[in-house]
């Protein structure tokens, strides 16, 4: 069990290859939480990751370890660290060779080094093939390689480059399962970068969401995945933009929220009156039911009508889009259903949600 | 047609026969070019992992740098090597043109260019990323470039055989400050063309196959060693 | 509106790269439909496209057009086709040299070319980018425009190997969409290789899967997509491996399948008894209740109780595996509903579906 | 010292004063050079795109044929033709030994591996997947070898330059069976030769200068292409 240690970063510009300049103000990872930077490719997330990892000086701004600054060249706070990239990028030679390599480095005693070596590579499942060389490992193996290669160094942060990225998904599933296990078992901090978010949404504590070089959104993975700031943030993690509103009352916990002609939402928030928001509603967390259907005795404060817009495939489930007053909101609706209540696109239908299902923020 | 079986007769019976001015002039051939092999290589190697890791600018300046210094006329190089060491040169008075020293020196010339640019291609061929993962797990800048190098150490065989091959096969640099005396200076290259001016095609003709011996031999090394690394890193990367 | 065509191999044998045998007995495509070849990478897939599509000869074996056998020297079937790499591998030049490749190859004539590219371009959203040199082109649009190049021939048969695979998932699902609206216009043949089973279930009519050079399964993509044939079928599917049971009885259109001690489901389907077969339910049809609760009037046949043995998030949903019996259940159940029954791990559940869910086949 | 300053300042009035030995020499180089680099460029451009688009034995062929044949010595292909041209010889009736045919034909050999080789090295970069996506638009094999040579144009400038520059810069072949006759056969890298044996350091110097020159020319418009072509297919592919 490693101690944990907190990662931040602080007034970090720094230019790079797709021609934006990474602009991170503050960014900051609590001791063993995992914070995932999740993006398009070319937005940035790559060089935060070896900012933040001391493999890289950025051109401007301060790296934080435990709130003491640190920089490429304190050899301390670097072999605190390890990473593993979207490739393997093993070294030439047996499996144990790479596997000791950081060990070598860090003047672990030779017998010392063949037995972590050997644990090692047993977490991940590889007992066994320690005298293999790295030129007969599937890739899924090897991605286990360059894991084992990180954890074997006992590191109080863990630095992950789309760790899943090049594999094909059965493997990238079945190795996703293996990190988050070991990496549960830890006290590590992690920085995860990914632009899948449903990865993010599986691993990561935190989430930052980056385009072209900024940070647009960050916080809880529950809040960012759910209320994104803007369109361009809506639309990357697959979700309807944000509608607007005004709080017309409050109280109780409870606010009420205009958007459009006779349209009110309820929300559990507190905001004065008159304050302007958006607000969001998580699709798993919408029912829909056809216009006509009584909708027995529910908890839901939110019974709207409105109209099916869209209906998309979204792997087992469909994802039904309706427009209600001037806001989109999206449900995630089973095959079954889907099929019982006979909604189409242009059809009517009521869009239920609580209260305190609605995410909130001020304008 | 009876000059070929005639030349190949006379040339094998050389050989056969152990004459000594074949086997000196070969030995004289591998004792200059090896010894500017191994000095090109001292210099070279540092020279060209600093080229083949640097980014952008540098990089290109290393493209420049390779094709250029690799084709740089060996004449030239010659001309400048002669003034130096002739009599009326700044280095005269030590007496070294027209031995083997300075062949050496014309030859180290010749293959520091060729070995800087193969070592930078082989080092610029290791990922980046594998440098950036080696410094992730706590390497150094020194422990980077000595995993570079070791990565790249197939370019490196490439690299030797390259310089190597380019000087013995080398005749212009040679002949201008070696001179070509018999049992001196007198090497494969410098031979052969005399031989065959003097229409002694046998003698030419042993010494040239000898040259394009030992240069396939090199070259089937060089091949054979590349094709089983590139076997064995296959499904890897 | 082209007019549709059907494609067909039959005894195909063909080595390939990663050391299997491609070994297809028989494949079909019907006129104006869409198959997914689906695998992971290395399973063949490729290279069974480039057989279909007369881009390789393979060792042994027939490619049929409507019937009729075909080679890749067949210039007249090759024109009938095009192809959509995983790459778009544009030609170095502008973007209307490239869509005009395939045109000036069929000696079309120069004002034709022209407009016929313009159209091309306008209908994968491309109108204007005609002289534009293809190295300014940003990756979605280099992809549109392999596209545009493709679909400019106007082919019966179109190829698609990973379209999609190399862009970011944003672009990507932009790019799906694109796709969709317009090969759906048209009547076009279509096989489309993936790795992803959730593009494959969008966009597929029929699904063949593929391992090591064979096709595993193959049909209709409700059939294939919810009844795996084996064990790793299911789980390169992301789903439980089905049931196995023996028929009980029969009658009405409904069998009941004895599965382990004391475990019956009904389903419909028309075996004799004493038939071994089996079995599966799609986790979108699958309903689940806490063991205490009344499960009110439904028509629901099956009313199971099991025990929770997994949970695990699958994007926005979570996917709770149940024990009944001997067989594993799984359930898309949504974050609200999971929250409201509190289920954990190890807890007792019921497990709820109709008899027309249940998919069943012989053994 | 003064035996630089001196060299130069002879080599430099020389040149400006446009004697016509020393022009006479440069225009035969080119002339022999450039009809050599012409007519393997028709052997080699076809064979190196055969071998480029092959796969695996022949290609590995490819690679030992690449590395010996651009490294066999240049004396030795001198003494071959040599002999073949030599009054005893099989083609000595036409008594071309001695002539610029006679070079033209020694530098051909010499230059025809390398332009194959980097013929065929820029043909096989040209990813095979592009011909697989130009057959699936309907080209034939014909159409295919257009699109990929069209793809790997800046490897047969690259190709043009590298035999270009291994024959203008060669001297032993030449020697061999040019002879060095003032006015006719005598090339820039034997006058550079002969001038410098016979101390005459300022004419040699001029001609290596002019030598360089070319061979830096042919090097930094390479370099100049092949950079801006990269930029150009930057973020392609």
């Amino acid at each position: 069990m490693t101690v944990g240690v907190s990662l931040a970063a602080a007034d970090v510009r720094h230019p790079f290859r797709s021609g934006f300049t990474l602009d991170v103000p503050r960014i900051e990872v609590p001791a063993g939480t995992t914070l995932a930077l999740l993006g398009p490719s070319g937005s940035g997330k790559s060089t935060l990751l070896a900012v933040l990892g001391l493999l890289q000086t950025p051109a401007r701004g301060r790296v934080l370890l435990d709130g003491e600054e640190v920089s490429t060249r304190d050899r301390r706070a670097r072999l605190a660290m390890a990473a593993v990239f979207q490739r393997p990028y093993l070294f030439k030679g047996t499996v144990a060779a790479n596997v000791e390599y950081g060990l070598s480095l860090r003047k672990v005693a030779r017998e010392k080094r063949a037995q972590r070596v050997e644990m090692a590579l047993e977490r991940v499942g590889l007992a066994g093939f320690a005298a293999r060389s790295v030129a007969t490992l599937s890739g899924g193996e090897a991605q286990r390689v360059a894991l084992a290669r990180a954890l074997v160094l006992e590191p109080r942060v863990l630095l992950l480059d789309e760790p899943l990225a090049s594999l094909d998904p059965l493997l990238s599933r079945r190795l996703a399962a293996d990190f988050a296990t070991i990496l549960r078992q830890d006290g590590v901090t992690v920085v995860w970068v990914t632009h899948d978010h449903d990865e993010a949404r599986a691993v990561a504590d935190d989430v930052a969401v980056m385009n072209a070089g900024q940070v647009v959104a960050h916080g809880p993975s529950a809040d960012v995945m759910t209320l994104p700031a803007d369109e361009w943030t809506a639309e990357f993690l697959g979700m309807e933009p944000p509608g607007h509103g005004v709080v017309t009352e409050a109280g109780e916990g409870l606010v009420h929220i205009a958007c459009g002609a006779a349209t009110e939402i309820v929300a559990a928030a507190s905001y004065e009156p008159g304050t302007r928001v958006i607000f969001a509603v998580p699709p798993e967390d919408v029912l829909l039911a056809t216009a006509d259907a009584r909708v027995g005795p529910l908890s839901a404060r939110n019974r709207l009508r409105g109209t099916v817009v869209r209906i998309e495939p979204r792997g087992a489930t469909w994802r039904v889009v309706a427009k209600v007053g001037e806001t989109s909101l999206a449900s995630m609706v089973s095959r079954a259903a889907l099929d019982e209540m006979g909604l189409r696109v242009g059809e009517a239908a009521q869009v239920v949600f609580k209260a305190t299902a609605v995410r909130v923020a001020a304008e | 047609m009876r000059i070929y079986a005639d030349a190949v007769i006379e040339g094998w019976r050389l050989l056969a026969s152990g004459a000594l001015d074949v086997w000196t002039i070969v030995l004289a051939s591998l004792r200059v070019s090896g010894a500017a092999t191994s000095i090109a290589l001292l210099f070279g190697v540092p020279l060209g992992y600093w080229l083949g890791t640097r980014r952008s600018v540098a990089r290109h300046v290393a493209l420049v740098f390779a094709n250029t210094g690799m084709g740089l006329p060996p004449v030239a190089v010659g001309l400048v090597v002669a003034m130096t060491l002739s009599r009326r040169g700044p280095l005269g008075d030590l007496g070294l043109l027209y031995s083997q020293t300075a062949m050496v020196i014309a030859q180290l010339i010749i293959a520091t260019p060729v070995i800087v640019a193969v070592t930078a291609a082989a080092v610029s061929a290791v990922p980046r990323e594998l440098r950036l993962q080696a410094r992730s797990l706590g390497a150094s800048p020194f422990h980077e470039m000595l995993l570079t190098v070791r990565e790249a150490r197939m370019g490196l065989v490439a690299a030797v055989a390259a310089g190597f091959g380019a000087i013995i096969s080398e005749v212009g640099a040679v002949q201008m400050v070696g001179g070509n005396l018999a049992g001196e200076t007198r090497v494969m290259t410098t031979a052969i063309v005399q031989f065959t001016r003097m229409g002694r095609y046998g003698h030419a003709l042993a010494l040239a196959a000898i040259l394009v011996g030992i240069v396939l031999a090199v070259n089937v090394l060089l091949t054979a060693v590349q094709t089983s690394a590139e076997r064995h890193e296959a499904g890897l990367r």
